[in-house]
């Protein structure tokens, strides 16, 4: 890691300092279908990230105030293993995981048609078991193709991605050494890919006008990245349900 | 049967959206009258309340030796506090939701924190062993809506103030002071909502109930962005989220004279 | 802060530390109808005490089970802000806190016609936002205002007072300099002035009883004099209502 | 329905209460028979059980070294805890109201602080870095109604009997003690209740349940008020409250013998 | 205390460290009926143990949805009085305490006839107020004895019995000093007598087969003698009872 | 509702057991097939997922050092968390019974401490001072029954390949390592489920809904047992408990080369 007072260059001849170019993602594998008695799961790795997620519902939502008579409602619950992070975590829900599960479940209740299934919740249940920057983004992919095993019917996937500066340059998928940077910003952005519609968006950290033009522009290409990868995990699963039966 | 009714005033807050229209006559980029009172609490070594329209909250600063971050020995931080105070919305009948209460006091910390607003450095008591802590703790004593703006005005105004306690063997002195708070921004919030297409600021109570989609943009100053926060469960396209960026800009010029 | 052990004259030449006579209350400010969203509302400054307090109510008393079918019940909550005291305050309840509101709540309740409202929930909620001594009587003097506020039917207002001992004389609305003296005691007291029915007393310290009986008068006319005070304050907002039609 | 049957016990109470006599015969200043239990844990630095009746309250004492509050640097403290066995009164199913345990708590702790009964600095060890924190607790065995009188009778009869550990090298060393805490005073509670405009002293559970107020008096020693504490939402006419002080100074000589 | 490492016979010449046989227990005394708003209590001095147990119920299981329509439940509550143990007990409910609590419910609920009670809870409470070794057998002794107090129709008492091993011999009841062996092995062991049937066994420490055999067998021969004074408890309780017809 | 289908579902099991069968055709004394993965994240210390059947823990080891206790000066120690995620088994819509996972985390750890797998002096820094503590925190991705199998298998895999990080000015230096943590022994649980009348091993999750009794044995090495835990509502003979060892130390045999 490097100090954060150094003066490195994030990128010298058109590379970073894992070699990646400015708009390249770090190595991702999806898989589909992990958890035999969730109604739908998924696993990632992305880069270091490694993430799993089920989906539980629509069912009853209980109590029966939480019950919303013209939609489902979305739990999220993003959660970080205590050995997933450098220093330990404390097992208890940080205030950080209560935050990003709320705006990350607000950012998939656009992705289903919610009106179908009235009175019920639709549980997504996130663990993050190892992580290196980015896992929010990593996470709501994980979900997204989570609920599409479940058989929601979907608007479309969420597919995510992280984008952002370091080192003055504008630069996707940041790992932790480039979030370490002095003057490094983070945008966590998620979209329907379809629509372009923005469903998550935030920022941390200072940028100027056109820096965050640049940046949303290379966010979304690297969304559609993430929305393919997404597609052919799903073939994958069907395909191989379909060659079972 | 309370959904019932909202449901009907969400419908009228839509149909005169609609027709251009505010449910309070405003211009859909207008703020409602803003003001503040500073000096709420002798105990607090900062303090502000900060009304925009109806909504209201009070801000105060506590100043706290301790002992810094191992990986960051020669700064102070900030610890910010949010609590929706049971009168300021009787339809939190047991409390207001914590996911959003929680959420809130972060978008607000973040606002201060990543603006850069405050050199931590300076608040270096002894490398290594002894820094300040700066608590902002804000109270939602009125909700009317657009809580983001109303308490990160508050805070601001509250830590413009803030004066730095005299500390002897490394403990407090009460009510002694060695100089006041530097402040090298003067960073704020700018919240819209987006109702069935149209995007307002500054949406009061009525609009906050009816929106598909919320943005919350930070400037920490006249041309930089320093955070957003985009919430609920409708979306944006990206030339609305370039217009609320504009807006932003444009208020806080005004805004920024207030505080 | 005068120190615990050093000699000091409480009252010398008929005048206290800060100037005020035995029986003279500290200054203040009543003011009825500052909460737009509360039922019931009012603001108070009692020396540097300045505390505001909301009524919401009468209201079905949820869960089912804590109704009473014979008449409301009132839940006082009682809360300091964390930069209300000279040290932070955790943002916690404090076991202080928790035992101001019952007996406070026990207070209020003999002044209002409960019985009209079974099954009902009557909240008042204080916030200290700043203090130095008598803030549960000046909290209590504020919450009567907001029920009067709330237009809730009451046989009287709830009208409250400090009264004790410091330097071995008996004095009116003690402050934190004389809280802090040796043989300081403090007896909150709260009465219904026009029957002069006491409905809130506590003490704390060594005290003869012919203390106690010279405190307790001094303390009734301390009532008194609040009474007149909240009497001006509710005219005061009903004639700006008035005025408003 | 069960609302119902205490309805009509309570009627019962008053309708005698209006002919002078209590449920259980005693006269209206009269306490039930008082019982005190010594030696209950070999594991407490002292304890004891009290019974008023068939109320019935355990205390036990536990002296621990801990760093002293800044302002008070040469004094230790008490820390004083009181909880109500589910078995205690099986009314409350999911537990007893938690505000009226901790009302329970404080008061007792108010009489035993407030009276000056224990020389906060004779529990000095070394000023400024090492005192003694005497953890008092009380465990309510059986409800039988004034739970405040028992638990202050069994926590004062605990502190009576409890010696002072021995430390070596600021660590405890296990039963082996240096002495007895000393005790300067014998604070003890007399509660009364208000039924139907009736004052009754050591009102018992038929009684608790029917009253509309209650006051509890502390007395240092024979002279000496040292706390006072009115709860429930009835109101007392200072008359009574004179009425209750002096029965208090009375029944105090008696109980103080038993201690 | 022996300190832990140090070579200690623990058993010499037949004799114990306080001087009882392999196969002998502490003084024990038990009684019947001592909480009169209990609907069932019992008190047990176990050597330096003193333990007060009671119950309450049948009653309706709260909230409904704990309800089994085919039994009642059991609801065991263990708790240790701050001052039970030589360093101060934390007030909160310990995992050791959860743990208990759930393993000793599950040990009564076979000697009870459960099925005629059906939508009812069974509560069991016992409070440590003083301990040395063995509290939750001796606990369980006098929960059996609060339950055949409060009336309720059982299939046995349950018997329990501390067995285990120190200083390389199988002992029964081990005490404090005995359980600090370098080698200690605690075996907590609660059965029914008359059929011998097996309700709790919990086992900490190394032990061959062998051993374990023995360690049964002197267990289970434990469990009778305290089966035998559980019998006269109650009989002088009924006894008593009877007398005051 | 609910409950009536688990009642068939059980009644199944039942019937099938009285033919000597199980309801996944294994013998009483088979264990499901059982899978190990290591490596499972580079931010533990040491970590693996093992899967019996469908069930699937994963679990991790993080080395933190701490101040050891005051009675064992020259020791360090572990600490044992489980939890089960939400999908592992959604029947818990909200949450799992609390005290089930303190029994589970409480069994897992005693089979670990009590076989002395690990000497705790070798995880001594410095003498009075400093000492590892050993957090094991295991996480249930899928409940097909006997968790308690599971888990053990994947904290002593997680064990068996956990690196003791370096240090430096007692700090914890990331990702650099100075060797590896050394077992001693390789403790296993062996969990049988009683079940009308018929004792199996490793009972899956029909198995563990239809269960009368639980009994869960602990062996250190092939010949040592080091913990027992008998659960449920149902009892054992003394008979089964012996046959119930016995296949334990069968098994082990073959479990302990797969870790």
């Amino acid at each position: 890691m490097p100090k954060k007072d150094e003066k490195i260059e994030y990128v010298k001849g058109g590379k970073r300092l894992d070699g990646r170019k400015v708009d390249e993602l770090r190595p991702i594998k999806m898989e589909v279908g992990v958890l035999p008695r969730a109604d739908g799961s998924a696993y990632i790795e992305w880069g270091q990230n490694k993430i799993i997620a089920g989906v539980m519902g629509p069912r009853e939502a209980l109590p029966k105030h939480t019950q919303n008579p013209y939609k489902a409602r979305v739990s999220y619950t993003y959660r970080m293993a205590t050995f997933s992070v450098p220093d330990r975590k404390n097992p208890r829900p940080a205030r950080r995981e209560i935050e990003i599960s709320k705006v990350s479940g607000e950012a998939l209740e656009r992705a289903i048609f919610l009106e179908r299934f009235p009175n019920t919740t639709i549980d997504v249940f996130v663990e993050i078991l190892d992580s290196n920057a980015g896992t929010r983004v990593a996470a709501l992919v994980a979900a997204s193709l989570a609920l599409a095993d479940a058989g929601l019917p979907m608007r479309d996937l969420v597919s995510a991605v992280g984008v952002g500066k370091a080192g003055g340059e504008i630069i996707l998928d940041l790992n932790k050494d480039e979030e370490d940077a002095p003057d490094a910003v983070d945008i966590p952005l998620a979209i329907l890919p379809r629509t372009e519609e923005i469903v998550l968006l935030q920022m941390d950290g200072l940028l100027t006008k056109a820096e965050w033009a640049k940046s949303l522009k290379l966010g979304i290409e690297g969304c559609k990245q993430i929305h393919e990868m997404q597609r052919q995990a799903l073939r994958k699963k069907f395909a191989e349900a379909e060659a079972k039966r | 049967m309370e959904d019932v009714i909202w449901n009907l005033k969400s419908d009228n807050v839509i149909s005169l959206l609609k027709e251009g229209k505010r449910v309070d006559g405003r211009a859909l980029d207008e703020y409602r009258p803003i003001s503040i009172q500073k000096g709420i609490s002798e105990n607090a070594d900062g303090g502000a309340r900060a009304k925009i329209g109806d909504t209201e909250v009070a801000s105060g600063v506590k100043l706290i030796p301790g002992t810094p971050y191992p990986d960051n020995p020669d700064k102070g931080t900030i610890s910010t506090g949010a609590e929706l105070l049971q009168f300021a919305n009787p339809e939190f009948e047991v409390g207001p939701p914590r996911e959003a209460v929680i959420e809130l006091a972060r978008v607000v910390d973040r606002g201060i924190r990543e603006s850069k607003a405050i050199d931590f450095k300076t608040l270096c008591i002894r490398e290594g062993e002894l820094v300040w802590i700066a608590f902002i703790d804000s109270y939602v004593l009125n909700d009317d809506g657009n809580l983001f703006d109303a308490m990160a005005l508050a805070a601001l105004a509250a830590l413009n103030q803030t004066k730095i306690p005299k500390l002897e063997d490394d403990k407090l002195v009460k009510h002694e002071y060695t100089g006041k708070l530097k402040m090298l921004k003067q960073p704020l919030l700018f919240t819209f909502a987006k109702i069935a297409g149209e995007v307002v600021l500054d949406p009061n109570f009525l609009e906050w109930k009816a929106m598909d989609a919320r943005f919350t943009c930070s400037t920490a100053d006249d041309k930089t962005l320093c955070a957003f926060q985009k919430g609920e469960s409708g979306s944006f396209k990206a030339s609305e989220i370039d217009e609320c960026i504009e807006i932003a800009f444009k208020k806080g010029k005004d805004l920024r004279k207030l505080v």
